[in-house]
């Protein structure tokens, strides 16, 4: 079933993702993936699971441990007319590859003179909070959000992690799609709205008048609920979704702070020069008169993520701590 | 697999052998139960059948060796003397662990047997070991390092690289690359085109060996002639060992991608089995040494488990400690 | 000549340089250097030329082109307790040993509770405006600011190019020293001050009550010389060179900001989640009630920097940039 | 170097080789005026003494394969037919320049002849022609990919990562190194231990041919044969053009880790003398011919610098052109 076509239905994210590769696939035979044990282990976290069996061995493609050539490759692949999705198995291991990224990828339009855009759709799973420890637990889609020539999507919904594919596939530049480790299980409605979602906007996922808590990914769920846990203590949170890293909506955002005159922005990622830092700039350039208190960051504490379940917990933005900031905000504002 | 003569081996160091074999297969065994339990979490990749080359290469190995691995050693661990109940501890997050409990399985380290870990990238401890090969060298010591990595590792530009540098410099380091056979759900043959290890280890001109890493005498064998190379000559070595691992890569694999049959036949020509009827047959052991080292290796991980599930967690307080170095030097 | 019993004398940022690697080298056997043409070649930027020749093979050491493993070699010579300083000819190349140095330089005291820090010293050229087009003039340093477990040192000054060294190789943890490739012919005076140089603080490089700018590296004289030209309008502008750009230290700024109560961050880097979006950030969370108006900041324009001179310009920050910002507050604010 | 036969060669052929080659020497020497004079700035890396590898191996390609080079690419850019005119605008940072002046000397590209630069990142440009390989493959056509790369590219991971994956996927791809023995200052023999390409080339099972790079002749018709059996049989191919820069690396370079005497050793043999008295001593071209062949080359690259000088350039406000595609898919 396409998402064009699709009759609200529960589902899950994982499955949702592996729906948009599928219809990718099926829609344009210049489509192919590949990537780590995508094909016969049937992807790492199960996403990729039974593409092989339909697509066969040439559009899924199983490659050795080698996150630089093939990544490289995938851009070669897109110059030659392809439309390469690669996978990165977890953005841990995209460190190997971000010569090809940054140097290749995100550049080769611009230092053309236009001659040679990248179609190359790039996904990774990324995040914390499964105890994997120091190595494997990074959250750098802020950090890669820093380089001009790529766009960097965040799909937290369902309806994202379905629908946000076929939009990275309908432009011409590099895009990398970051699916948080702890989303793949996640349930929710797949809706018609996943046909529609684009590269382009942030949005609101929950409306209020008191303060925008800006986010985007897993943490997104944290700011729901603590949104909820304010809304009990009378402050309506207003949450927003980023969806997109870069480019940045920021005209959702300014417009969101400039209501609600006040802002929290939630991060996975470590919070120096991090994504938190850019919005926290950006509503100090475009909203600065508009605050009535100044915008606070809850992200990770500043450490390689450690494994055992107490310290791992204390490294990560908890909804404990949205509640506490917003409400810090509200003693010192009055 | 290879036909070679039956090493000599005494009874003394037969048993031994076995017994460092066997505490890890229980060793292993008891993770994989705890994390069923939800005691161990994260990802848990275990040694089960790989056993003998670890054991086999680490009896060449001296105090002052530096040793480097990957996500899969708590065998390398076990083997190179590190403490059961220091590892089990950090296994279990706690802060009488070798890490305080900050690594978990992927990330033993060590600095009193010099255990340089425990590396959760593929490839990522290749460049590590030419550094301390490179410090023996420049010290003018005579440690050697001693570097394990999976084959899937050799797919990696890293390997490339530390290979030619470690040949290039002349470097002291013992290179053992565990060939499974498989890198996650990849075969071998699926991943390289050419799946003869020493003639791309010939592109580098260095000294390597393969050898049937199911046989811990012979692991030993070889392991030694090399050390003993690496050591005096101060150039690198590399050996293959041809194994197998038996269970899932880690604990969250259907294993799809190979049949029952073959873990099966593999398992049938397994290190525990090779050497028990080994020493059997050479009239080295009896079933009774056998139930003894079976229970002593069994009352050391109980010991362990129970050390590691009365420690306790590191204050949250000190999350923040060891980003940075506490003294200057 | 060492930096300590240092007369005043006149010399060149890249001479200043090569005194603190020779000292360093002099002063601890366990020293020595290792990277791309550092030896015979002389260095790239001529840097390290004669120091094969005083120090010999073993110690000034040519690699291959390998970056990934000769910074992994540099971390294992680090552990086995040798004072690596290993040499990234430019930033633009260090993405390929990013892997070595997020996943393990950063991260191994960390998650080894503290049995293993890496005393490695990384130094490597930076920035752009030679007109070596899109590949060869990053300015990521800021960018690199972003992981915990570095310290990141970015000396403008002859003094701090020549003493910071020392500061690095006193540490037990890994320093990357970012030196700005059109720092090298500068000239200045090489002081006594350069054996103090530290990695904690930020300087105050010209003191001023009306705004602060604050910047690093080879942007520290493009801010002098808008300070002189403000000057001329009576604006007094404070200049604040950050020197260290991980850890931050955010109470220099902080202060200066609540006396200004204007700030304006200069930075050749992307703008968006650089470090001067961090720098707003602070001090949108520390110093909002003291500012007189919303914090600016002067960036590279967020493309790949082309070839052509005059493109290459307006890509990067310039002084006029730095002054009409300024000067907007001033018009803004009353 | 290897003594073969002289291959047949025509007066018409032989000439045409000849005035590609003094089209790319004459080019590469007015770039170093353009240098000293101010007008080309950044990094300038020239081709001299290695022209007969761009020249030879062009000769066999097809308008649509697709080719993928380095910041020393001027010669290539040539030889495949990228316009000079296009080409000095490129280097005086012009609007008419291939790229519109924002890529300079080291990044030339051009769609017309599926020219894929012009990469300052050594070993950067092999996984793209994996790539461009990998969709040829695919797209089932019938084309090959081409990428240079000098010796030094070699050490790196991405040589290593690459033509595994060239020879794994049998890709249609043509390796070809440049081997001028340096790389900057360094030496091939101080950065390999194995300075045997071609046993490097067997670490992969591909297959590979060593040839005198500064023999046109001897480059065009192996790199024929080899470009003949990648399109035919789909598998990649190795070929090791032994050769020599003249020039310094770039123009920053003191030289200091060369003797005069060796240069003047390899000049002596250097392309265009070897082919311009092969076709002397054959009959096939007198001294006329040559310096009407000089002449013409002279004129085409001073039409190229007149016309470079006066174009214009890219206006200001296109700066944030192209970071993203104009039209969507
Ligand atoms: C650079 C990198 N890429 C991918 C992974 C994910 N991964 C973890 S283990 C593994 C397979 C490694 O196989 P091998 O090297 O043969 O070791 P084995 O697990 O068989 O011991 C993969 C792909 C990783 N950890 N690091
Ligand atoms: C990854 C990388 N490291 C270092 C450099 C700096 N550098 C530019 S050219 C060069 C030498 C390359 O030599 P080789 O590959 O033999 O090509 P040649 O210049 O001889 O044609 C170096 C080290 C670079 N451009 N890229
Ligand atoms: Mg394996
Ligand atoms: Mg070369």
């Amino acid at each position: 079933m396409s998402a064009a076509e699709a009759i609200t239905r529960r589902t899950t994210y994982r499955d949702a993702v592996r729906d948009g590769l599928r219809q990718a696939l099926l829609r344009d035979p210049r489509v192919f993936l590949m990537g780590e044990d995508i094909g016969r282990y049937g992807g790492c976290f199960a996403v990729t699971k039974g593409l092989l069996e339909e697509f066969g061995e040439a559009r899924i493609r199983d490659t050795p441990l080698s996150e630089s050539a093939f990544v490289g490759a995938g851009i070669g692949a897109a110059l030659g007319g392809l439309r390469p999705i690669v996978e990165i198995m977890t953005v841990n291991f995209s460190l190997l590859a971000l010569d090809q990224i940054l140097n290749t990828a995100a550049t080769l339009c611009h230092m053309s003179g236009g001659q040679f855009p990248v179609p190359l759709v790039i996904r990774m799973a990324t995040g914390a909070g499964r105890q994997v420890a120091a190595q494997h637990s990074h959250s750098l889609e802020g950090w890669y959000s820093h380089i001009p020539g790529l766009r960097i999507a965040a799909p937290a919904t369902i309806d994202d992690a379905a629908g946000m594919l076929a939009a990275a596939l309908a432009c011409r530049d590099p895009v990398i799609i970051f699916e948080h480790m702890n989303l793949y299980n996640s349930q929710g409605e797949l809706t018609a709205a996943a046909a529609s979602a684009d590269l382009e906007h942030a949005a609101i996922r929950r409306p209020g008048r008191d303060v925008s808590l800006i986010t985007y990914g897993a943490s997104l769920f944290k700011c729901l609920t603590a949104a909820d846990q304010l809304a009990m203590h009378g402050i309506e949170a207003e949450v927003i979704d980023l969806r997109v890293l870069r480019p940045l909506d920021a005209k959702t955002v300014i417009e969101s702070v400039q209501r609600t005159r006040r802002a929290v922005i939630v991060d996975e990622g470590w919070r120096s020069v991090g994504i938190a830092a850019e919005i926290s700039a950006r509503v100090m350039e475009q909203a600065f008169y508009d605050l009535d208190a100044p915008v606070q960051r809850v992200c990770s504490v500043e450490v390689p993520v450690p494994y055992a379940k107490h310290m791992e917990e204390a490294a990560l933005p908890q909804v404990a701590q949205i509640v506490a900031a917003v409400a810090s905000m509200f003693n010192h504002g009055q | 697999m290879t036909a070679m003569p039956p090493p000599v081996v005494t009874r003394e160091h037969g048993l031994h052998l076995l017994s460092q074999m066997l505490r890890i297969r229980c060793f292993e065994d008891r993770c994989a139960e705890l994390y069923s339990a939800g005691k161990i979490r994260g990802f848990l990749h275990l040694y089960n059948g790989e056993e003998a080359v670890a054991v086999g290469v680490m009896q060449s190995l001296q105090p002052v060796d530096a040793i480097a691995g990957t996500y899969r050693e708590h065998g390398h661990a076990l083997a190179r003397g590190i403490g059961m109940r220091t590892l089990m501890a950090e296994l279990l997050g706690k802060e009488a662990g070798c890490c305080r409990g900050r690594g978990g399985s992927m990330h033993i380290f060590d600095a009193a047997t010099r255990f340089y870990g425990g590396n959760a990238i593929v490839g990522g401890s290749l460049p590590l070991a030419i550094g301390l090969g490179l410090a023996e060298k420049l010290h003018d010591r005579k440690a050697i390092a001693v570097c394990f990595f999976g084959e899937g590792a050799v797919a990696e530009g890293e390997f490339h690289e530390s290979m030619n540098l470690a040949a290039l410099w002349s470097l002291p380091v013992l290179f053992v690359c565990e060939n499974n056979y498989y890198a996650m759900g990849t075969a071998w043959a699926r991943s390289e085109v050419q799946t003869s290890l020493l003639a791309k280890v010939a592109g580098y001109c260095m000294r390597g060996e393969s050898i049937d890493g199911m046989d811990v005498l012979a692991v030993e064998t070889v392991a030694n002639q090399l050390v003993r190379d690496v050591r005096a000559q101060r150039t690198p070595a590399f050996l293959e060992a041809r194994t197998y691992r038996f269970r899932a890569h880690s604990m969250y694999d259907p294993q799809l991608y190979r049949s029952k049959d073959e873990v099966k036949g593999w398992e049938e020509r397994g290190p525990l089995i090779r050497l028990t009827s080994r020493l059997k047959e050479a009239g080295l052991m009896t079933e009774d040494d056998f139930q003894r080292l079976q229970s002593s290796a069994n009352a050391e991980v109980d010991d362990a488990v129970q050390f590691a599930e009365q420690a306790t967690i590191e204050p949250v307080e000190e999350l923040q400690r060891f980003v940075y170095a506490e003294e200057t030097l």
